[in-house]
């Protein structure tokens, strides 16, 4: 323990090292072959413990926001402020009963949200929650998370498609759609990060991010233009990834009754709102990892914060962003849905690719030469969002309003 | 080592053979993505890291999803205009797997392999070196094929307008 | 701080918007627009960054050198060069080029092919920005070529008016006639020393070692190889700046839209030539100690300016097309510039290139605007009066005017035509340049205000005068920017204050004592006075009043100024001996392939035509029968083999399998054996 | 046993089960799916034998990369193949597709 020393680097501080310092506590007393396994097994605990909790209060914050937004209280009966209403409604859930239509596809109807819980989860592995705080370290951490993250589509067409019925059904087409649509600029608005962070490495791209320019300006990806450009991408793909309002097509109430959860029920129902969740959760970590510095402070003197907290902070502000857009923003139709994925985001972000190229090819201009990197930079992100923006609006206008002509 | 990946290779080769062998076609397409799976985990026993999550992205989170789509799209309708397949032809199928089988099974376990020692990993900065230098080349060209490939199944699944007439 | 390897980004950003403008569809008539316009702001501000770059070491070449190709034991370099010269240039260049830019969005703004337009700028700036940075004569020479089919491309811009379309073909093909020179003076350059290069570490072109070579190379007749190199890459220069006898391509070419005559012909395309001797000083001055070369290849270059000089400045007398005045007076300025390059002062001819710049495309703007507000009207005859209809333009083209003809002290103009005069006065070899140089100032003062008085003063005697008025902010505000740099360009190379001098020798110049110059500033003043004063008494007195009232100057001297309006017969002159040579020979050429050539290759068809009626009968009675018999039995086989085509994919797939695994087994038999 | 004779078993298994996907069953879009499986076996040999081989460079781990994109743009010419023939038998079994016969 060197508890005595006083902090030489902020890596150094003690709460900083807390969550190692007890780890090792915690596995300090097992033979030296056990170890490993258990502090994995301790990781996967920690994990599910905490993206539980999270779960559980952001349905609370989501009903709560939504319900100040429409002007109305939200639930507020359970405990002080409603805080035991997550805990009320898993009960509810839990005891409810377990309806599967006889025509369905047992097996399938069964595995589907299983899966999907399962395929929302294994993603945050990798993903560096605080500094040295990540349950597996690999090379290619970033292509893993995408690669587990793909599969989710297929629990939700499993689901659609083993309900045997009509408006489930068309949901999975929908979903398939939507997915592979968003699937494309996902990636692609990925692809100039590992460029300019030189790695596939989750915590050599938030490494990649330290420091600041002129002790004010944060390296984070998202401050630079190109940076800027591929985290809106990023960030739009990911709610029509994680079916969020206002890309909720699949599960479309006013439309197709609720979709694909349709014919699901208790418990099975709560692991589906459990997945979008975790979903959402893993796809805002990645997000901060990539784009938002992960860990790094914006400041150098809030420092002594500890790494956790700041990527906390963050990744709350990006779920809440989740939220709010869902209260603001009216559902797309199917064909405005694909358009703006083929169309605008998919060649918004093969530009922007060429952009961070070429960031990553300048890396040495210093002085004048790094204002005239930016200015090019810049302006391969405005030209082409003005130009694409402008072919993906034409055809629509202000609607023009005829009345009889006296 | 030899135990793990041969416990990897049924879990890999049940869902094949099972894919194969089911008569729903939904269930069959699922069974092969579950065996893809398998392969992907076999690719990340065996060492090649970056193999099995590309393989795993591809083939899970790509082409199983253009199977199932195509199987949405293709259900068949109320008159099949052909007479159901003959059990001669697949006797013959089975017959000419056999042979394959039996060849492709004697030529392994009769030859003597070396027993080399497993060749250390190769960094993923490596390949992407690779990549980038001498098969810079090949890069682009399936990159090239790819782009072709797609605008030409876009190009064949998209259904012809009545305007252009056609035999459709 | 821009490193040499990366300036071929500034010419890259105007050629990536040229290709990209070039591939869009005719109806994006806004992204070339927008993308030239962000391309040469980019190109500004490298420039600029390089510029700051070159003059913190003014004296180093910094170059970036690569092998282009090899072929054999011969390797073609190319290269970029970062020096003040080149820098000051690429950032004059675009500096004009941004303000031609604006200025053309509000003066084309109606034509439907606005997008080409700006497409051709582009190109045309980013060969001239290629030409400026190369380090190579190669690649200035492929950067030179580029920049006349741009000026091709925008000269017949209106290609539908026969006329623009003539003076396209006659520029493209007049100044081809000096590139031939340059071309052969580049073939000789690199079989003398091996390299295009002009400073390669000590091994270019231009550096000491291969000018002593060329200079020791002595041919019959005294001369060297560096004179007749020289000689022949001047004449390169003479044609793409208009020099005598050469300079009839430039008047025509204002047939372009007015901010392309700006652009090109005034401020930078035709300063290419100025800019390539400039470049070659080195090589051009090799030959100055040696007294055996009949004739120096700077003295010609004196000569050639001076008689261009005068010829201009007399043509621009007696034109009434506006445009017409500033093209013939563009012709006398380069002359000056040739002069002074050809009196050794390169520094002085570089000044005067800037400041010529700048005052150039200020009045080309400004004719531009008054065309524009005129409906298209460009005959001083029919302008008049528009004084107080466009003030705005009006002061401006007075401030340019000011510059142009060396109104003292303060104006751009005088400093660095004061430099060019007193480099010309201390010529020792002659002093046909002094004189030449002095009367062009007396002409260039009587021929500006003559048109000054003509346009702006009087009553309107046209249309399009009458209904004239200012023209829109994007007009004015370039004309604004450039008045100010017209009046103050002149001030960083005073005789007081020698700043670009010693940037651009790289050598510290000491400031000029005031008494040195002093008498021929005060000389050239009061001829500047008197040439305005002879404009005035004439014209602006009692300015005219019928459009087609005769000229004062017509009535004294009817003949003189029926010789000077009709161009000196330039151009019939042309016409009657290199033309006439070149119709005889196409007569000819015609002659021949009609009846020699043409009776062979009839004759020839004749026999072919015979044999092959021949060879048919032959096929058609004996041969076809035997293959007709043949053919159906093949057939016939066909049709029973086909059977085993069942269209069934799996039957073929499994044969496919059975063969591959049985040829398999036979191998690993064979194998084993 | 050695690691390298179970990765050749497994591929020569999967090798043949994708064969009898193509030789034996009529359904168009299982006969792609066998030829994906023949197409992993043929890599999951490259794999074997990069890794337990006798030590060739990184051509094999290389190859399957290629391998496995020109698969991906297979799969989508081969499904809108699918498409086009269900579009205009209204079927996909492969038998049906015997027009071209002699």
């Amino acid at each position: 323990m060197i508890l005595a020393a006083a902090p030489a680097s902020p890596a150094d501080a003690w709460l900083e090292r807390a969550p190692v310092l007890l780890r090792d506590a915690l596995t300090g007393w097992l033979p030296d072959a056990l170890r490993p396994w258990v502090a994995a097994l301790l990781s996967i605990a920690t994990i599910l413990g905490v993206f539980g909790l999270l779960f559980a209060y952001m349905t609370l914050a989501e009903r709560k926001i939504l319900g100040r937004i429409q002007n109305r209280p939200g639930p507020n009966r359970t405990g002080p402020f409603g805080l035991l209403q997550p805990f009320a409604d898993a009960i509810k859930a839990l005891t409810k009963e377990d309806i599967v239509p006889r025509a369905a596809d047992q097996v399938l109807h069964f595995l589907a949200p299983v899966v999907l819980v399962a395929l929302s989860l294994i993603g945050l592995a990798v993903i560096p929650f605080g500094r040295n705080l990540v349950a597996v370290e690999m090379e290619a951490s970033v292509l893993y998370f995408f690669a587990a993250g793909a599969a989710t589509e297929l629990a939700i067409f499993m689901a659609g498609w083993a309900s045997r019925n009509k408006y489930s059904l068309l949901a999975a087409m929908r979903a398939l759609a939507q997915l592979i649509s968003y699937e494309v600029p996902l990636l692609l608005s990925v692809v100039p990060v590992i460029v300019v962070a030189g790695s596939l490495s989750t915590t050599d791209i938030v490494a990649a991010q330290g420091g600041w320019a002129a002790g004010l300006w944060p390296h984070w990806h998202a401050l630079t233009p190109w940076g800027f450009s591929a985290f809106a991408v990023f960030m739009v793909a990911a709610l029509a990834e994680s079916n969020r309002s206002p890309f909720d097509l699949p599960e479309a109430e006013s439309e197709l009754i609720a979709g694909h959860l349709t014919e699901y029920s208790g418990f099975k129902y709560a692991l589906f709102f459990m997945a979008e969740y975790l979903g959402m959760a893993a796809l805002s970590a990645m997000a901060v990892t990539l784009f938002l510095g992960g860990w790094q402070a914006p400041l150098a003197v809030l420092e002594f914060i500890p790494s956790y907290a700041w990527f906390g902070v963050k990744l709350l502000l990006l779920l809440l962003g989740f939220i709010w857009i869902r209260a603001t923003f009216p559902r797309l139709r199917i064909d405005q849905l694909t358009r703006l994925s083929w169309k605008f985001l998919v060649p918004l972000a093969l530009v922007n690719l060429i952009n961070g190229g070429v960031w990553a090819a300048t890396a040495d201009w210093t002085g004048a030469a790094a204002v005239v990197r930016w200015f090019i930079s810049a302006l391969g992100v405005v030209v082409p969002f003005i130009f694409l923006a402008r072919s993906l609006s034409a055809g629509y206008g202000p609607r023009t309003y005829r009345y009889a002509s006296p | 080592m030899t135990l793990l990946l041969a416990v990897l290779a049924l879990v890999c080769l049940v869902p094949a053979v099972a894919a194969v062998l089911v008569r729903n076609l939904i269930h069959s397409a699922l069974l092969f993505v579950l065996a893809w799976l398998g392969l992907a985990v076999f690719y990340l026993a065996v060492g090649a890291e970056f193999i099995a999550f590309a393989h795993a992205l591809v083939y899970v989170g790509g082409v199983s999803m253009v199977v199932l789509f195509a199987v949405l799209l293709t259900r068949p309708g109320r008159v099949d205009p052909l007479p159901p397949p003959s059990t001669q032809r697949a006797i013959g199928g089975v017959a000419a797997v056999a042979l394959v089988a039996s060849m492709l099974g004697s030529s392994i376990f009769w030859t003597r392999l070396p027993s080399m020692e497993p060749i250390p990993m190769v960094s993923l900065r490596r390949l992407g070196e690779l990549l980038a230098g001498p098969y810079l080349v090949a890069l682009l060209l399936v990159g090239l094929i790819l782009t072709v490939a797609l605008i030409g199944g876009l190009l064949l699944a998209a259904p012809r307008r009545p305007s252009e007439g056609g035999d459709a | 701080m821009l490193p040499a390897s990366q300036l071929w980004l500034i010419p890259a950003l105007p050629l990536v918007a040229a290709a990209i403008g070039a591939a869009a569809p005719r109806t994006a008539r806004r992204l070339p627009v927008f993308l030239a316009l962000a391309a040469i702001t980019g190109s500004l501000l490298l420039s600029v960054v390089a510029l700051v770059g070159a003059l913190a070491a003014p004296a180093a070449k910094l170059t970036a050198n690569f092998t282009w190709f090899v072929a054999g034991s011969t390797a073609v370099r190319l290269g970029w060069l970062l020096d003040p010269l080149g820098a000051l240039m690429s950032v004059m260049v675009c500096a004009v080029s941004v303000l031609v830019f604006i200025f053309s969005i509000a003066y084309l703004r109606a034509d439907p092919r606005l997008g080409r337009f700006f497409t051709c700028l582009s190109l045309f700036v980013a060969a001239m920005l290629g030409l400026l940075v190369a380090n190579s004569l190669l690649l200035l020479l492929l950067c030179w070529e580029l920049v006349g089919l741009a000026s091709y491309l925008l000269i017949g811009f209106w290609f539908d008016r026969p006329s623009a379309a003539a003076a396209a073909k006659k520029a493209f093909v007049i100044t081809r006639l000096g590139d031939l020179g340059f071309l052969l003076g580049l073939l000789w350059l690199f079989q003398a020393t091996g390299s295009s290069l002009f400073y390669d570490g000590g091994a270019g072109v231009l550096e000491a070692g291969a000018l002593e070579r060329l200079a020791a190379t002595v041919l019959p007749g005294g001369w060297t190889a560096a004179t007749g190199i020289g000689l022949l890459l001047f004449a390169g220069a003479v044609g793409k700046s208009g020099q005598f006898p050469l300079h009839v391509w430039l008047p025509d070419a204002m047939e372009g839209p007015t901010p392309v005559s700006a652009l090109i012909h005034a401020a930078t395309m035709v300063a290419a030539g100025v800019f390539l001797v400039a470049r070659v000083f080195p090589l051009m001055a090799a030959d100055q100690g040696l007294a055996a070369v009949p004739v120096h290849a700077l003295t010609a270059v004196a000569v050639v300016g001076s008689i261009t000089a005068l010829l201009g400045a007399v043509l621009a007398v007696a034109q009434t097309d506006m445009k017409r005045v500033l093209a013939y007076s563009t012709v006398s300025q380069l002359g000056y510039m040739m002069l002074a390059v050809g009196v050794g002062a390169w520094v002085a001819a570089v000044f005067h290139l800037i400041t010529h710049a700048c005052f150039k495309a200020l009045l080309f703007l400004g004719s531009g605007s008054v065309i524009h507000a005129a409906h298209h009207e460009q005959d001083s005859r029919r302008l008049g009066g528009l004084a107080g209809r466009m003030r705005f333009t009006y002061v401006t083209f007075l401030l340019g005017t000011g510059a142009l003809v060396g109104l003292p002290l303060v104006f751009s103009g005088f400093w660095s035509k004061e430099a060019i005069l007193h480099a010309a006065e201390l010529w020792p070899v002659s002093h046909l340049p002094f004189v030449a140089g002095l009367t062009g100032v007396v002409l260039t003062a009587f021929y500006m205000t003559r048109l000054v008085c003509e346009t702006f003063l009087g009553r309107p005697r046209g249309e399009g005068a009458e209904h004239a008025h200012e023209s829109p902010r994007v007009m004015t505000l370039p004309l604004a920017v450039l008045a100010v740099a017209s009046v103050a360009a002149g001030w960083i190379g005073t005789p007081a204050w020698p700043w670009l001098q010693s940037r651009l020798t790289g050598a510290p110049v000491a400031a000029q004592a005031w008494s040195d110059g002093l008498g021929l500033m005060l000389f050239s003043t009061v001829l500047v006075g008197v040439g305005i004063a002879a404009g005035w008494w004439m014209y602006g007195r009692r300015p005219r009043v019928d459009a087609r009232a005769l000229d004062p100057l017509a009535q004294r001297w009817p003949r003189v100024f029926a010789a000077l309006a009709a161009r000196l017969w330039f151009d019939e002159l042309y016409a009657a001996t290199l033309g006439r040579l070149l119709r005889g020979a196409a007569a000819l050429a015609a002659w021949l392939e009609r009846w020699v050539w043409g009776g062979v290759v009839g004759l020839t068809g004749r026999v072919a035509e015979t044999t092959g009626e021949v060879n048919r009968a032959i096929d058609e009675d004996g041969l076809n029968t035997g293959f007709d018999r043949a053919s159906d039995g093949l057939r016939r086989t066909a049709q029973q083999y086909s059977r085993a085509q069942t269209g069934d994919v799996q039957g073929y797939l499994r044969a496919v399998v059975v063969g591959l695994a049985v040829l398999a087994l036979l191998l690993i038999w064979g194998g084993v054996r | 046993m050695s690691p390298l004779h179970v990765c050749l078993a497994l591929s020569a298994a999967l090798f043949c089960t994708g064969l009898v996907a193509v030789l034996v069953r009529g359904n168009a879009i299982l006969v792609l799916l066998g030829v994906e499986l023949m197409l992993n076996a043929a890599n999951l040999n490259f794999i074997a034998f990069w890794r337990f081989g006798p030590g060739g460079g990184e051509v094999g781990l290389v190859f399957v990369l290629f391998s496995i994109a020109v698969a991906a743009a297979e799969a989508a010419v081969g499904m809108a193949l699918v498409i086009a023939v269900h579009r205009h038998l209204r079927t996909i079994r492969v038998a049906a597709a015997n027009r071209l016969k002699g």
